[in-house]
């Protein structure tokens, strides 16, 4: 429970310490921490337009993918406080979740008939079908390597003593910062800040929600930064530690995790288009031999 | 008994032919579901007498597998005959009373034969029966015989049925003569014991594989559904296709020893037939084709889960063997529910608009809702999505792979690393795939005046579909009911089936989650109509991006672009051409241009048409004997006579 | 007794070829056909007696004369039929049933004959009456075919004469006067090898024109194209019985010594020639007769494979021949009644008799079915038997070739017939015009399912039968 | 006695191989006749006398004269003059011919033992063999059955073998000669020449693939 809160409190600010990270790099005058917030607010407030075109898929989608990313952070421990829903291949249910969400959404954007909606629905489903490899392997080598398969007893008996094991830690991290990246399609998947529904992915996929829905959206997107980011906080958060100590470090590490997306954006340029599918493979090999590596540890490969 | 029922549709009258035929699949599903339930029940084989075959008489035996094909045989047939009676109604009045017999006649003796495939051990009578089964839907899928492209189909779809039974009769002999055993399945398990099972086994997998439509063996698939009318097809791809399946499952029962290359050999063939077949159904504009594609995917992911049951027997990992053989099964039946629901809509679409090319349809969600979301919901399941069955086999498989990584040794450790990225990379596939093709179908607005005169279908043909969404969606949300029945069935691979009770929380905890999953949707949509009755909701056309001349019908996205991206990273396998005609030199005025992208089979391309067309043609020149000159038959019979008698006098024969 | 039934015969058709009226045709037949019965159930009686010094009603022929029998009155019954339609004059009819007659007669005694002489005699009889019949419709074609077949065939004769003068050669040299069959098998061990073999060698070739095997199976098949449809589904299976009796009772003697390996060698290589003649011809097939006459020639093949392999082939052969006969006859009567509504016989002149006349349609389908030995067909029984014996035999290789040329056997043939089914016919057919009672395709439902019930559930006098016929070789 | 008619009927052979006219044909059929008498009369008295009576009879009658006057009526009734070119030319029909008789005396010799009489075998292989061979080169149907009965009176030959011990087997060459040689072929060929305006085998070759 106190997971799930923590959660949901990182994830309020977390893009608005993302964009305050850009602007500054970017030595522009920076908007309050709390900006995203008055944004959805105001929207709150608002009402809808819905297309002719669109139909109850459209009306529905946006609170499907909200709830579906709500309960997917239900399955995140944090440190050693285990999470609301746990249990064995509880990662297995957690990917299917986020991708019935996708898959809602991206029928949503198809539902109004435009001609840049498509772009961003295929390409969003084209990337986010590449990188659940990554995704599944890390989780296998990660369960080979504690022989769990629930992410709470995962990252229980997760404890990375010796050398080999650091590098599994690094490179799960590096992959994970990576899928965030590309689940949320930002940087160097697709620049949200661009003015050319062309390139985009999913803000294009976006154009004709409004109000309540447009909301829901924005909210979701934070959850799932705040979701990957507790992800990669479980990687270093050692259980042995006390409770507040974890929290300040789960706090401190959301907080660094949001920095370095932002300084990314701020440094790195957008991949071209027709790279990204062979980029977001590299994420798949690495997390491959991630695998290896756990393989050596539970000693199935000598190496001497 | 009910055989001879069959034979009275020829004299019963066009009107009720059909409520004889319908009459007649209750009996026997009646009949055959008390014999399957009773054998669930008893958990034990029963054994009933069935006619004199040969001198012998031959049996019915019922065990537990044959029971639960029983069992989903009889549900597929049943919303099948159910859907028909809609269906059909249109071709009765230009066809004749004898051609309606001849195709319920048909539907009958297909249900009958698959039943009796199920049931028979006797070697020579299950080939009987599986021949027949060939046969009988052969004929259902050339009902549009009118179409000459439907008969060449239908022909070549015999021709390579007939080379599977081939294949199964000469693995049948061989271990008939090796062993002298009885010429039954039983019988097999004398040679197994005593023989290295690898070869014998290859050829009834190939065997089996045709029917089943394993890449490679797969090419009669993607031509005969969408030949074949709607109610046939659905059945055909929910269940015949999976004897095919039972037959692998039916000869590893008798296999004990050396599987392990037995299981990889599966894993890979399935693995391969899951990736292709998905990618290659990315690219079809047909839909009937598509979801034709669709089910060699899905025999895939069902090859998978055994390959990984006949792993784990191997490696003697009880998880992996039960949950790989438990997901597998699973995933037999939710595949048959949810790949009939899917052809059982389409037929819908294809009913109300005359076309099955899916560019030419659009919107027709606010024509047809109902077909449409029980649609969405197949497509759902079929992406493997929660909270619906497809994620519950899947999550059977992945489970046992996940459990039994740890205790596997380094070479399983690797396959099962890729075959559970596989696994993930053919359902991301699906999910984008069934993303197109629902959108493209339903979603956006019409695409070609075909769509105009579209109207919800009657609801005879909605009832079979909602019947299977119940079940769907009772399979997602409480997948605890089909354990036990399930670990029955395992239990004829694999002793110790406790593993499935490891499951028992996990599934619980599903059902759980998938109840807060709904009830959080709930929640918000409560919390929207709140919140948006205090607003006002205008209506405005579709953001242009600032071009306001856009006319949806002609700019919105279509399949072709849709999976475009897609075929860009595959165009190695799936052969995509492009049509058109450059730009000149001096044009400045570009007049009007067609554009045209056609995909193709590789496999087929190569392993069948390229072959049999030599064959063809080679046999064609040579046919030159009947010359019609009498010198020429007397010179045969000289030469006859010549070669005859040096043969001999060298010694050669 | 048989010598009072050829007499009785001889005058019957010679009565019938002077009266030249209908109605006592018509009697005479009758009287016929009821002999017929009678003689056959004499013969089923007294099975394995000598009857009047030259004839004997051994198993085999007592089968084939059952066979000979059922297809004896759907014969006439579609004679009638035929006759009836095409309104032949009174002389025309009364040539058509005498010699009919005299050809079943000429197989009978072939097939009980106990001397190899007189079988020979008989045989060359059949040759000469089947001529007339294939020349009944006094076309350039039918007068073409009959040119060919009484030419060729009587070559064959001649030569299968060549062979049993080879028989009798080595047979008097082991002081047997006669050529009866149970005193030649009492000496064939002693029969010097080249002798047995020279006979077999010619007699095989000379009988394989009756028989419509390789090589001399070309005649038979112009026979079979332009013969009036009930003579067509006659000739392509009884007579070619009586060739495979003919082969069969050298066969026999040979079967004593240690020429078999050879001799089924031999067939081995006439089976494999001929199926693959079949199936290569079939490609250029544009006439539906002549494309169930290549499907003969394979069976045949298949039957001469079944010989060659021995051991459970013997009794697959056997098997073989009888459901052959039955199925072909069926095809070859419905043919008939296609030629009714698209009077035509090629293949591009007919399509959608299936709407035409579906009854008829789905005979043919059933006969398709039965013919390609697809289950329940009798004929997969058969042929699977015969793969049984080839891998029980280790004829590997041979099997699998077979296997192969079946497969593309069944993709021209059932290419062909679904084009008859279902395809759109350009040339209307006013169905009004045509005068086929669907009760005319009971007599082919009957032939199938006759096939059907014995492959799958056969009587016991039935393989009892056939066992004891095939006793002799073992 | 015997070994001059055989060689006698072997020249015969070779004249079949060399002349072209449809007439000879029948000139050489009657004289093979005449030979066949003379072989029977010289070997065959050993049988009781009904039995060589009757075979002596047909030989002379049927075989001499019968059969070559009918078929002269047919050569009339069709016009025949004169045969056309065959497919093979003349010099190699008669290499055709020695080479086969060659074979079929060697062939004998091989085949000897003392219970049965090999000398009748020698022409009466090369006489069939050179029957099938003379149907195959020529084009039109008389010279068919030209070449038929060239292969009945090897086969007459042949069974002349066993003749002492089954005159039967006499009786049936015998009658496979009347039957078929004569009478059906001889009635048929007369039918094509009505029907076909000619006896050309091209005419008859309507029925093929």
């Amino acid at each position: 429970m106190i997971s799930f809160l923590l959660i949901i409190i990182s994830s309020v600010f977390f893009v608005g310490i993302l964009t305050k990270v850009k602007a500054k790099i970017a030595a522009r005058k920076m908007p309050s921490v709390l900006q995203p917030i008055y944004d959805i607010i105001r929207l709150f407030n608002k009402g809808a337009i819905y297309s002719p075109i669109t139909s109850v898929i459209f009306k529905m989608a946006p609170i499907i993918y909200f709830s579906s990313i709500l309960l997917a952070a239900f399955f995140i421990p944090i440190g050693s406080q285990r999470a609301i829903l746990s249990f064995d291949g509880d990662f297995v249910f957690f990917a299917y979740l986020l991708a019935i969400g996708k898959f809602m959404m991206i029928i949503a954007a198809m539902d109004t008939g435009s001609s840049f909606e498509g772009m961003g629905a295929n390409r969003e489903a084209l990337y986010s079908m590449l990188v659940e490899p990554a995704f599944f392997i890390l989780a296998g080598s990660v369960a080979l390597f504690t022989n769990n398969i629930s992410f709470s007893d995962l990252f229980l008996h997760l404890n990375l003593d010796n050398n080999l094991s650091y590098i599994i830690g690094i490179a799960a991290i590096y992959v994970l910062v990576y899928i965030a990246m590309v689940e949320n399609s930002r940087m160097p998947i697709d620049d949200p800040k661009t003015h050319l529904e062309l390139t985009m992915v999913h803000e294009v996929m976006v154009l004709d929600n409004s109000g309540f829905d447009l909301a829901l959206i924005h909210i979701a997107t934070w959850l799932k930064f705040a979701i990957y980011g507790s992800l990669i906080s479980n990687f270093i958060i050692h259980t042995v530690w006390t409770w507040y100590w974890q929290i300040i470090v789960f706090f401190a590490i959301q907080l660094s995790f949001s920095a370095i997306i932002g300084i990314l954006e701020a440094f790195r340029a957008r991949n071209k288009l027709e790279k990204n599918p062979q980029w977001i493979i590299m994420l798949s090999a690495i997390s491959v031999v991630v695998f290896l590596t756990a393989l050596i540890i539970t000693q199935k490969i000598i190496l001497n | 008994m009910t055989v001879l029922l069959t034979f009275i549709l020829f004299f019963t009258q066009k009107d009720i032919q059909y409520y004889v035929g319908l009459l007649t699949h209750l009996a026997i599903i009646i009949i055959t579901s008390i014999w399957a339930v009773s054998a669930f029940v008893s958990a034990t084989t029963l054994s009933i007498a069935f006619m004199p075959f040969l001198g012998e008489t031959l049996n019915f035996e019922i065990d537990q597998l044959t029971a639960f094909f029983i069992l989903v045989i009889n549900f597929t047939i049943l919303t099948g005959i159910i859907y028909a009676k809609g269906y059909i109604h249109p071709y009765i009045k230009n066809k004749d009373k004898t051609e309606i017999a001849w195709h319920f006649f048909n539907f009958l003796w297909l249900h009958i034969s698959m039943l009796l495939v199920v049931m028979l051990r006797d070697a020579l009578a299950f080939l009987l029966v599986w021949e027949i089964m060939s046969l009988s839907s052969f004929f259902l899928v050339i009902f549009e015989s009118e179409k000459a492209e439907t008969l060449k189909i239908g022909i070549k779809y015999l021709i390579q049925m007939h080379i599977g039974v081939v294949f199964l009769m000469v693995a049948f002999i061989l271990a008939y003569i090796q062993t002298g055993a009885a010429f039954s399945f039983d019988g097999l398990s004398v040679y197994f014991a005593s023989h290295n099972p690898f070869w014998l086994f290859i050829l009834f997998f190939l065997g089996f594989g045709i029917k089943a439509g394993f890449i490679p063996l797969h090419s009669w698939l993607p031509h005969a559904h969408p030949a074949a009318p709607s109610h046939v097809s659905g059945v055909m791809s929910g269940v015949m296709i999976k004897m095919g399946i039972y037959g692998i499952l039916r000869v590893l029962m008798y296999i004990h020893h050396d599987l392990f290359n037995i299981g990889v050999f599966i894993l890979i063939i399935s693995l391969s037939s899951g990736l292709i077949g998905v990618s290659l159904a990315i690219v079809q504009h047909d839909v009937k084709k598509l979801l034709a594609y669709h089910s060699i995917e899905n025999i895939g992911i069902i090859g998978i889960g055994i390959g990984m049951g006949t792993i784990g027997l191997a490696e003697d990992i009880p998880i992996l063997a039960v949950l790989g053989f438990g997901g597998g099964i699973l995933h037999i039946l939710n595949h048959s529910l949810f790949k009939s629901l899917l052809f059982y809509t389409a037929g819908s679409v294809y009913k109300q608009t005359h076309t099955r090319n899916i560019e030419h349809l659009g919107g027709l969600i606010k024509k047809m809702p109902k077909t449409a979301l029980l649609f969405l919901l197949g497509a759902l399941a079929i992406s493997g999505l929660p909270p619906f069955n497809g994620f519950i086999s899947e999550f059977l498989i992945y489970s046992g792979m996940f459990k039994s990584l740890h205790s596997a040794g380094l070479f399983t450790d690797v396959i099962l690393m890729f075959s559970f990225a596989g696994l993930v990379i053919i359902g991301g596939l699906a999910l984008f795939c069934f993303t197109k093709v629902f959108s493209i179908i339903f979603l956006g607005t019409a695409r070609s005046s075909k769509v105009e005169q579209a109207i919800e279908v009657n609801p005879t043909m909605l009832i079979p579909n909602f019947l299977i969404g119940f079940v769907i969606i009772l399979i997602g949300f409480v997948p605890i009911l089909f354990m036990q029945p399930l670990s029955q069935i395992v239990a004829l691979f694999t002793i110790d089936t406790k593993a499935i009770n490891l499951l028992i929380p996990a599934l619980n905890s599903i059902s759980l989650s998938s109840g807060i999953f709904i009830a959080l949707i709930g929640i918000i949509w409560l919390l929207r109509s709140w919140q948006q009755k205090r607003q006002i909701i205008k209506q405005g056309d579709t953001w242009g991006c600032g071009y306001t001349g856009a006319n949806p019908a002609l700019h919105q996205y279509t399949a072709t672009s849709y999976a475009d991206n897609f075929v860009q990273l595959s165009s190695k396998l799936v052969h995509m051409k492009k049509e058109f005609t450059d730009f000149g030199e001096a044009e400045i005025f570009p007049q009007n241009r067609v554009f045209e992208t056609h995909s193709s089979d590789v496999f087929e391309d190569n392993l069948l048409t390229k072959p049999s067309n030599i064959l063809l043609k080679v046999f064609y020149k040579i046919a030159v004997f009947q010359t019609g000159k009498i010198q020429h038959y007397l010179l045969y019979a000289l030469v006859f006579l010549i070669v005859i008698f040096f043969l001999t006098y060298f010694n050669l024969i | 007794m048989f010598i009072l039934f050829i007499l009785e015969a001889i005058i019957i058709s010679l009565s019938i070829f002077f009266t030249q009226n209908k109605m006592v045709t018509f009697i005479l037949s009758s009287i016929f056909l009821i002999s017929l019965f009678v003689i056959t159930g004499f013969a089923y009686i007294h099975i394995e007696e000598i009857n009047s010094l030259y004839f004997k009603f051994d198993h085999l022929g007592v089968l084939l004369t059952f066979v000979l029998v059922i297809l004896s009155i759907s014969t006439f019954y579609h004679s009638k039929l035929y006759l009836q339609r095409y309104l032949f004059t009174a002389k025309q009819e009364a040539i058509y049933y005498a010699s009919l007659i005299m050809l079943i007669t000429a197989m009978m005694s072939a097939y009980f004959s106990e001397n190899i002489a007189v079988m020979w005699v008989s045989i060359e009889a059949t040759t000469l009456f089947v001529s007339i019949l294939i020349f009944h419709e006094r076309t350039k074609d039918s007068l073409e075919a009959a040119w060919k077949y009484l030419f060729v065939s009587s070559f064959g004769v001649a030569l299968a004469f060549i062979g049993i003068l080879f028989l009798s050669i080595t047979a008097s040299s082991n002081g047997i006067t006669d050529l009866n069959l149970h005193h030649l098998l009492l000496v064939s061990k002693l029969m010097s090898p080249i002798w047995l073999k020279m006979a077999f060698l010619f007699v095989l070739t000379g009988f394989s024109a009756k028989m419509g095997l390789f090589p001399l199976h070309t005649v038979a098949v112009d026979a079979h194209t332009v013969a009036p449809p009930p003579i067509s589904a006659f000739i392509s299976t009884t007579l070619m019985n009586v060739g495979f009796l003919g082969i069969f009772r050298i066969f026999t003697i040979i079967a004593q010594t240690d020429v078999i390996l050879w001799a089924q060698n031999v067939l081995l290589i006439v089976g494999v020639l001929s199926i693959f003649m079949s199936a290569i011809q079939l490609f250029r097939i544009k006439h539906y007769k002549r494309m169930f006459a290549f499907s003969s020639l394979e069976h045949m093949g298949i039957v001469a494979l079944g010989l060659g392999i021995g051991g459970l082939g013997y009794y697959a052969a056997i098997l073989h021949i009888v459901f052959h006969s039955f199925v072909k006859a069926g095809l070859f009567y419905q043919i008939g009644q296609v030629h009714q509504f698209f009077k035509s016989y090629w293949i591009k002149n007919t399509a959608g008799y299936f709407k035409l006349n579906p009854i008829g349609g789905l005979s043919i389908i059933l006969g398709l079915i039965s013919i390609l030995a697809i289950p329940p067909s009798g004929l997969f029984i058969s042929e699977f038997l015969t793969f049984k014996a080839m891998f029980i035999q280790h004829h590997y290789y041979i099997a699998i070739f077979v296997m192969i040329l079946l497969t593309v056997i069944i993709f021209s043939f059932s290419k062909n017939i679904f084009h008859l089914l279902y395809f759109k016919d350009e040339n209307e057919i006013n169905k009004n015009a045509i005068t086929v009672n669907p009760y005319e395709t009971i007599s082919q439902f009957i032939l199938f399912g006759l096939v059907i019930y014995l492959g799958i559930n056969p009587p016991l006098f039935f393989t009892d039968l056939i066992n004891a016929a095939i006793t002799v070789l073992k | 006695m015997t070994y001059l008619f055989i060689i006698l009927y072997a020249i015969t052979l070779i004249y079949f191989a060399l002349s072209e006219r449809v007439k000879k044909f029948v000139w050489l059929l009657s004289i093979q006749g005449f030979i066949l008498f003379g072989v029977v009369f010289f070997s065959l008295h050993t049988l009781e006398i009904f039995d060589f009576l009757f075979i002596l009879i047909e030989t002379i009658l049927v075989k001499s004269l019968i059969v070559p006057l009918f078929l002269n009526k047919v050569r009339k009734h069709n016009h025949l003059k004169r045969e056309h070119e065959p497919s093979v030319p003349v010099f190699y029909s008669i290499i055709v011919v020695v080479v086969t008789l060659i074979m079929s005396f060697i062939l004998c010799n091989h085949l000897n033992n003392n219970q049965i009489h090999t000398k009748y075998f020698t022409v009466s292989f090369a006489s069939i063999i050179f029957g099938i061979y003379f149907i195959i080169i020529h084009k039109n149907i008389f010279s068919h059955v030209v070449g038929y009965l060239i292969i009945e009176n090897g086969i007459f030959l042949l069974s002349l073998a066993v003749g002492s011990e089954m005159p039967m087997m006499v009786n049936l060459a015998i009658l496979l000669d009347v039957l078929m040689g004569v009478l059906v072929l001889g009635v048929f060929i007369n039918q094509i020449g009505d029907t076909f305006k000619s006896v050309e085998i091209d005419q008859l070759s309507k029925l093929k693939d």
